[in-house]
């Protein structure tokens, strides 16, 4: 492989389908040996989330997305990219955000989609707001320091 | 200067946006955070711990150093919690 | 999360459906924060390759995958795992194989399919034979020393 | 003892699957190979680099150096390539 794959990413409210977005990444391709998935959803937290509500810069997230995504498009030989992360009310058992990575080979998916994952977490703009379900205040999710920490592997 | 707000920082403030004239002598990010603490009420409140707000100039990332643009739009929000 | 979870695992010459399978462990729930879905397919080597023909020790194939799967469950808090592995003949853009992790945390459901992956390359039962487009006779794919050398980091 | 082949150890020895009456000498893994590969023929062929060879007893992988049971199926094949 020559040059890098051009990712596909999408910010949105609305639901994804990730059969469909794994047949737009290897659907009719022999040359990809390897497809990972992550989806990350909504946890009811022990019972105690009534849903999230995620706010979004909406002028820098496809932008700073897509710098991170065409940075594991150079590092990694992969085939196909794919990043939609959703905003708005999301409630427990929904899904929030989508990595596909399509490669040839299984160590590059795996990588590219763990790295995609730690960057997404403190490089874009995004804020969850838990609205708990008694009738206690909504309160900010506050960022984890190990997610920070995280990004030094890279 | 365009002035953008989110989430907590957003909440306390109590706008969205704003456009604001900055004196000659607010050069940087960090002096602009300290300019709009001085302003007190909700400022002072949204930015009590200036260190933790996180800055984008024209929708990059950017550090407390760095100086401020001539114009531009300039985001001010708490460390990201997406993905 | 006190049990480990029940992995689910199938050897089947038919095709899976990833979307069917991240249903099954993930429907329903409101404590899956994190999926992650591996999916190895057959590709055709730049042209070169007609079909894979895999063959597979039935008696052993599903004990083994089994225990490297308990194993996995007793190593990350997951709350599902799926393993499927295929066997007959596989033409490029088909699908081999699939692992399903899912977890309240993101690194453990990558952690684990990771670590999945490293050992049913190395420890199922299966055996690869190349069927190339071309008149030259079929041949056996030989195990890759990095394979077993990728063991290690568990 | 029952003897099953896989992949191109089964296609070198030409069978699947054999009944075998083994020597009282023959008390190791190793030995096992070692007495395969001294039938000569196919077998000297499948068996030429002994030490390649994985062996699973009752479906179990074991090593070179595992005793023998008395009874059981003993599965010999190349290193694997599943996933």
């Amino acid at each position: 492989m020559t040059l890098p794959c051009v990712p596909h990413v999408r910010v949105q409210a609305e639901d994804f389908d990730v059969a469909a977005e794994i047949e737009r990444l290897a659907g009719g391709r022999r040359d990809v040996g390897a497809v990972v998935t992550f989806t990350g959803r909504c946890r009811d937290e022990g019972g105690r989330l009534a849903a999230l509500e995620i706010e979004h810069y909406p002028a820098m997230a496809d932008s700073q997305i897509n710098r991170v995504a065409q940075e594991a498009a150079r590092r990694w030989p992969l085939t196909g990219l794919t990043i939609i992360h959703r905003f708005g009310r999301i409630e427990p058992g929904q899904n929030i955000v989508l990595v596909v990575t399509a490669s040839s080979h299984r160590k590059a998916a795996f990588e590219a989609a763990d790295f995609l994952m730690d960057y997404l977490k403190s490089r874009a703009p995004f804020w969850k707001k838990e609205h708990p379900v008694q009738g206690e205040p909504a309160r900010w999710v506050e960022a984890k320091g190990e997610d920070e920490e995280a990004l030094k592997r890279w | 200067m365009k002035l953008v707000y989110f989430a907590w920082v957003r909440e306390r403030i109590g706008k969205e946006v704003e456009t604001v004239t900055l004196p000659a002598d607010v050069g940087t990010v960090a002096d602009l955070l300290k300019w709009l603490k001085e302003r007190g009420g909700n400022y002072a409140a949204a930015l009590e711990h200036p260190d933790i707000i996180r800055v984008a100039i024209d929708h990059e990332h950017v550090t407390h150093e760095t100086p401020l643009p001539r114009d531009g739009e300039i985001a001010l929000f708490p460390p990201m919690t997406g993905g």
